[in-house]
């Protein structure tokens, strides 16, 4: 049941997560649901890591999304944090009327 | 069991980034997450997954829903300037990049039905995977620390309020 | 599979899941007596033989009561919220090692839901889990009151999560592993021939901050400040009624169950006893009487607690948890780092 | 026994502990710690050279350190060096330093403040460490580390008085000439390190002394460069000009590092070299040539000179032209020998100077001198014997030296020409110097009456080792008497001999005869005697009479004799307002027209687009989010080849 995942599923559903989650990063104006889609095209990225490395049959892939999803909680508390500050002082968090640093 | 997870997966992410409402979207996306966690068992990941719903599940999602209750925002609501070319060059710009992936997976040799290779025992144990970080990542291992670290001290000074007011 | 197989996976899994809530019903009963006693008033003592039915009765009440939704909620999470609660409970137990193991058709079976390599990982994931369910009943609830009740616990766990984890690292650190069955195997035994293994003798500081925050985790006194009557009338499950309140009820008793049930097991040996070595059917049933027994103890000691001490400030909390359950269960796992290294000195 | 290394480490702990603490700590701490660590390297130098003279001295002794810098091919080795030459530098180096630091207390204690003073012993001390390593260097590189250390204390020590303008431009114009010098040094090295492919003294010799035909061709050029090092630091022609403006120093600087010891490094490396110029003819030629114009120019000039310390300086040139007309009749060992025996008379004239400027409170014109010598009677009695010894009256010190470079000169034969030089510059020498004592010491006191009531003896700090130095001025000559007081008579040249080893193709020449000998020091006594005499009667007797007459009826050649033959103005109109032009043209056009002009119009075209393009950065995150997709995807098409 389980040896027998193609690696090309796996990649079309991180390439579909991926594009879902650009789809958000671009077309939402709600600074917290750009970042969860962020953090979803972060996924869809582990989720091809994970692929690769189990089809190579190393731990490798493991290692990396370890890592990957440490440093996904270290930049989630800075950029939550960001939004905090930020929200004090506009009062919104959509991304539209947030434009003080242009030209 | 693989397609079912990844359905769910797809779906929900979805909803995430469908759903005007943002308490509703972290939800979505916290589905999403629970059925990539089961993605990555069947991928001979059994701690990754764990780590992913404590760390994400658990607590970068929980952040998130701390932050929208915290600044209680409300629903998106539909903006008069719609920015009509950004959203086309956007939509444009992901319908392209979308048809790049898919070809670019035809043409490798990805594409191929391969089994994947792996001895679930070996792969998934978690003392293993330990001796591995341990020893091979040790030097990552203690970045990543502080960057943790460094994350915490600087999320700390971001949020905080001043203590005395300006002017 | 055959369809023993498949008889034996229900049999593992369901039961535990059937029986703690059956366990409830008279858990709820004990609390009320010990509560009675220890305030010197008799306690329920009228709906059957020294009030034991009286919880039944109250189970039947909650089913029956009218059901109060408030018309500003979001329904959908509202009514998720308390399921995922009671869900969360029930799960964390799939793991926890109740018995020895029983043979059945020359296959040993090993007395526990999932006998998986990442136990006691999976328990923390839950615990994790069991976060949403406080804060959506907060937020869905539309109510000033729920949300900061809700806001309150999901900082109070996450906080003492981190305590109650770094503490528990110092078992895994001890058994080499994740899987409770072999945190079990390693408490089996002596030293001296009359000191039995556990590993509160070795790590105290570590139980006592796993124990504390189990406390803090189950939303209990002298930690219930989501539910802090004089100030947020019930917190989180302020405008819950009838049985999703009930749901509530329950999850907080199964949570209460569950968390003597990991200190039994990470610390105090689990169903093992020194000079207890189980066989046949006989020896599980003693195995699982022993586990019982010592899950009894601590959820008396639960109910003890929770009618002497008063409760904590919000601040006092957070303190504590931050700034010294946190900083111990480090030095917990410096302990236990030390303890093993020169084991393994002594070992080679 | 002590390790080499230690006798420069003390004073340079010296310097460290006086740079760093001596201005809290005070004058006395100061003195203690200056004259301390100069006393402890003297111990420490003694100690070590005690023994090594007592058990001859045939082998030289060399501490390695390890290793100091390799790059490829170069290979240096940081190790000192003990051998007769080196033996004999550190000797009188370190003696002689520690008088002039025991001198320094008394000279410098009244007009200087707390932080000057701490800066002067520091500098001293540092030049100390500088000289030791220049002496002790066993490699042609760190030799320069010690050359190059000795002349920033040469700078530092003659600008001491930064806030007067003349003693700032006199510490800048004696480091760069030395530059000029220290250019000539440094190609010398790379000569070397091309030719021998080392730095070390003793591989480089070796090699030379073992193969002089392989190497010969090379050696001219290189001996030539490493000479002109010699000549900016030992102040020759047509380098000179540093020595006399760097008198604007304290005076016992001008004693220690301008009469005694820097000054002498140049004779010192020319003799170290001796393999490497024996073998090169012709440069040696040129040293002998420079030498002896040096010493008949700086003399001529020393005789019209009216400041006190400039007719010492001038003497001292005169003096170095003689050490190198020494070297370059090939008598190093005459050299050397002038070289100690002018440390110790020209030490004890600078500092007697010293005494005379202290006691008439800074004024240096010898004309408002005169008759001092019953108020400084132990400052007169010293400076008498001292010049004495420059003179060249036998038997002190000068006229055993003197007498050897004057042998020397005449047993290189030819036409006698440097002889004769030598002969009469010896003269000129000893009546320039009575001309000195003469109008300092004797007739009636031409001062202020405020400057007589203020004349006194030095204290005892000062007048002791003027003492010391004095009967070493009058002893120091004895170890180097010529042959004809016997066979065995000359210590100092059986001392020397193994630093001169003998060269294949290199004919040594062959010993005077006795009577030859005994007639060259009869001459040179009598021109000495004559000059003194004659120096003594127009001035102490005539009170300068006769020299005016002479003077004013050949106004011209004396004001040119008076103004140094206006080298310095010569060299002004040739190269510094030359180089001043230059350096302004290249500052005004080159700097200012081209780099800056090239600098700024990049900045203004990069001001300029980032006007224009500023407009890009909307502010709007979810433009530079799609700005960001889009490039992906064109870079993934072009990656393709689908663009």
């Amino acid at each position: 049941m389980i040896g027998t995942i193609p690696l090309s599923e796996v990649l079309i559903v991180s390439g579909a997560l991926f594009c879902i989650g650009l789809c958000g990063a671009l077309l939402r104006r709600n600074a917290i649901q750009i970042f969860l889609s962020i953090e979803l095209m972060m996924n869809s990225a582990n989720l091809a890591i994970l692929g690769y490395g189990a089809s190579l049959g190393t731990r490798e892939g493991q290692i990396v999304v370890f890592f990957v999803i440490a440093i996904a909680a270290a930049e989630a508390a800075v950029g939550l944090a960001i939004f905090v500050a930020l929200f004090r002082h506009t009062e919104t968090i959509d991304v539209n009327r947030i434009n003080l640093l242009k030209w | 069991m693989f397609e079912v997870f990844a359905a769910v997966a797809i779906v929900f992410a979805a909803l995430m980034v469908l759903s005007r409402n943002p308490v509703r979207s972290v939800l979505s996306l916290v589905v999403a997450f629970f059925a990539l966690a089961g993605c990555y068992v069947l991928l001979f990941s059994p701690f990754i997954a764990v780590i992913q719903v404590i760390v994400y599940a658990g607590a970068i999602l929980v952040l998130f829903l701390f932050v929208l209750m915290l600044l209680n925002v409300g629903p998106e609501r539909p903006e008069k300037t719609g920015r009509p070319i950004q959203t086309l060059l956007s939509g444009i710009a992901i319908v392209l990049f979308a048809g790049f992936l898919l070809s670019a997976l035809r043409h490798s040799g990805s594409a191929a039905p391969r089994a994947l290779a792996g001895e679930p025992n070996v792969l998934g144990r978690p003392e293993a995977l330990a001796r591995e970080l341990f020893s091979g990542y040790l030097l990552h291992f203690e970045a990543v620390s502080i960057l943790l670290l460094s994350a915490l001290v600087g999320a700390f000074v971001l949020a905080r309020r001043d203590r005395e007011p300006r002017g | 599979m055959t369809l023993l197989d498949w008889t034996i996976l229900v049999l593992r899994v369901a039961l535990p899941a059937l029986i703690l809530p059956a366990i409830v019903t008279p858990l709820v009963w004990v609390e009320r007596r010990v509560a009675a006693f220890i305030q010197d008033r008799p306690g329920p003592n009228r709906v059957g033989p020294f009030g034991l039915l009286q919880s039944p009765a109250d189970i039947l009440k909650l089913f029956m009561k009218e059901e109060v939704v408030p018309t500003s909620v979001d329904r959908l999470l509202f009514f998720l919220a308390p399921g995922l609660a009671v869900f969360a409970a029930l799960s964390t137990f799939a793991v926890i090692p109740y018995g020895s193991s029983i043979t059945i058709h020359g296959e040993e079976v090993p007395l526990i839901g999932a006998n998986v390599s990442i136990g006691l990982l999976y328990v923390f994931a839950i615990t994790s889990i069991s976060v949403y369910a406080i804060v959506l009943a907060g937020w869905s609830s539309n109510n000033k009151f729920s949300l900061m009740g809700g806001i309150r616990s999901s900082a109070q766990i996450i906080s003492y999560e981190l305590a109650m984890t770094s503490a528990a690292a110092g078992v895994i650190l001890a058994a080499g592993s994740f899987r409770l069955n072999d945190v079990v195997g390693m408490q089996a035994g002596t030293w001296l021939g009359f000191v039995p293994r556990w590993n509160v003798l070795v790590q105290p500081l570590g139980f006592l901050i796993f124990f504390v925050s189990a406390f803090a985790e189950t939303n209990r006194l002298p930690f219930d400040l989501p539910e802090a009557e004089a100030e947020l009338v019930a917190g989180y499950h302020t405008e819950y009624s009838a049985m999703h309140f009930g749901s509530y009820f329950l999850a907080e008793y199964i949570n209460v169950i569950v968390a003597s049930a990991m200190t039994t097991t990470l610390y105090f040996g689990g169903w093992s006893l020194p000079g207890f070595h189980p066989s046949g059917i006989l020896g599980a049933v003693a195995s699982i009487a022993i586990f019982a027994a010592k899950t009894a103890f601590f959820v008396l000691i639960f109910i003890w607690v929770r009618w002497t001490l008063p409760r904590f400030r919000y601040d006092q909390l957070m303190t504590l948890g931050w700034k010294t359950l946190l900083p111990l269960s480090l030095v917990n796992l410096f302990w236990a780092a030390a303890i093993e290294m020169w084991r393994m000195g002594a070992g080679h | 026994m002590i390790a080499l290394w230690v006798i420069p480490v003390i004073p340079l702990v010296g310097f460290a502990l006086n740079g760093l603490l001596g201005t809290r700590l005070g004058k006395g701490f100061v003195s203690a710690v200056g004259v301390g660590s100069a006393g402890l390297a003297t111990l420490a130098a003694y100690s070590r050279l005690i023994p090594y003279l007592s058990s001859g001295g045939g082998t030289p002794v060399i501490e390695p350190y390890g290793s100091w810098i390799v790059a490829g091919s170069l290979s240096i080795d940081l190790s000192f060096r003990l051998d007769p030459l080196s033996a004999l530098m550190l000797s009188f180096v370190t003696f002689v330093g520690f008088l002039i630091h025991v001198y320094s207390v008394g000279y410098m204690h009244h007009d200087e403040t707390d932080a000057g003073y701490a800066r002067y012993f520091a500098y001293l001390n540092l030049f100390l460490f500088a000289m030791l390593v220049l002496v002790l260097a066993e490699t042609f590189l760190l030799m320069f580390v010690g050359w190059e250390g000795v002349g920033l204390c040469s700078y530092l020590l003659v600008g001491y008085y930064y806030d007067r303008e003349y003693a700032a431009a006199a510490g800048k114009k004696a480091f760069v000439v030395n530059r000029i010098g220290d250019f000539g040094f440094l190609l010398g090295m790379f000569g070397l390190f091309t030719t021998f492919g080392s730095l070390s003294y003793s591989e480089v010799f070796g090699k030379a002394a073992s193969n002089p035909a392989l190497y010969q061709p090379a050696l001219t050029l290189i001996c030539l460069c490493l000479f002109v090092g010699a000549v900016g630091k030992s102040a020759q022609v047509p380098l000179y000009v540093w020595l006399p403006d760097a008198m604007a120093g304290p005076t016992p600087v001008s004693a220690l590092i301008h009469a005694a010891t820097m000054v002498t490094a140049g004779v010192y490396m020319v003799t170290r070299c001796n393999v490497l110029f024996r073998l090169a003819p012709e440069a040696m030629a040129v040293v002998a040539g420079i030498g002896a114009f040096t010493a008949i120019f700086a003399g001529t000039i020393a005789v019209a000179q009216n400041d006190i310390k400039k007719v010492l300086a001038y003497s001292t040139v005169s003096q170095l032209g003689y050490m190198f007309l020494a070297c370059g009749v090939g008598a190093y060992v005459a050299g050397m020998f002038h070289v100690m025996t002018h440390a110790f008379f020209k030490a004890c004239l600078f500092l007697g100077s010293g005494s005379v400027i202290h006691a008439m409170g800074g004024e240096q014109d010898m004309r408002k001198m005169g008759g001092l010598k019953s108020k400084l009677p132990i400052t007169f009695w010293t400076f008498l014997v001292a010049t004495l010894a420059i003179a060249g009256i036998p038997p002190l010190a000068g006229f055993f030296s003197k007498d050897a470079i004057l042998a020397g000169a005449f047993e290189a034969g030819g036409l006698r020409i440097l002889w004769a030089v030598g002969l009469f510059t010896a003269g000129l020498t000893a009546f320039y110097m009575f001309r000195l004592v003469s109008l300092t010491f004797f007739g009636r006191f031409r001062g202020t009456p405020d400057q007589e009531h203020h004349l006194h003896e030095s204290p005892p700090s000062m007048t002791l080792p003027l003492i010391v130095l004095a009967i070493l001025s009058v002893v120091g000559g004895w170890v180097g008497l010529p042959a004809v007081f016997g066979e065995n008579a000359n210590v100092f040249a059986r001392f020397l001999a193994p630093v001169l080893p003998g060269l294949k193709g290199v004919e040594e020449h062959a010993a005077l005869p006795h009577a030859t000998e005994w007639a060259l020091m009869a001459v040179s006594v009598l021109v000495a005697a004559a000059g003194l005499l004659l120096a003594w009667s127009w001035y102490a007797r005539g009170e300068g009479r006769t020299p005016a007459r002479i003077a004013a009826a050949s106004p011209g050649v004396y004001a040119l004799v008076a103004d140094k033959f206006r080298i310095d103005e010569l060299y002004g109109v040739l190269f510094v307002k030359p180089f001043y032009w230059l350096s302004r043209t290249l500052w005004k056009v080159v700097d200012v027209l081209l780099i800056d002009g090239v600098l700024n119009a990049g900045a203004f075209v990069v001001e300029l687009t980032g006007d224009l393009l500023r407009f890009l950065q909307t502010g709007n995150v979810r433009n530079y989010a799609l700005t960001f997709l889009l490039g992906l995807v064109a870079l993934l098409l072009v990656v393709a080849g689908w663009i």
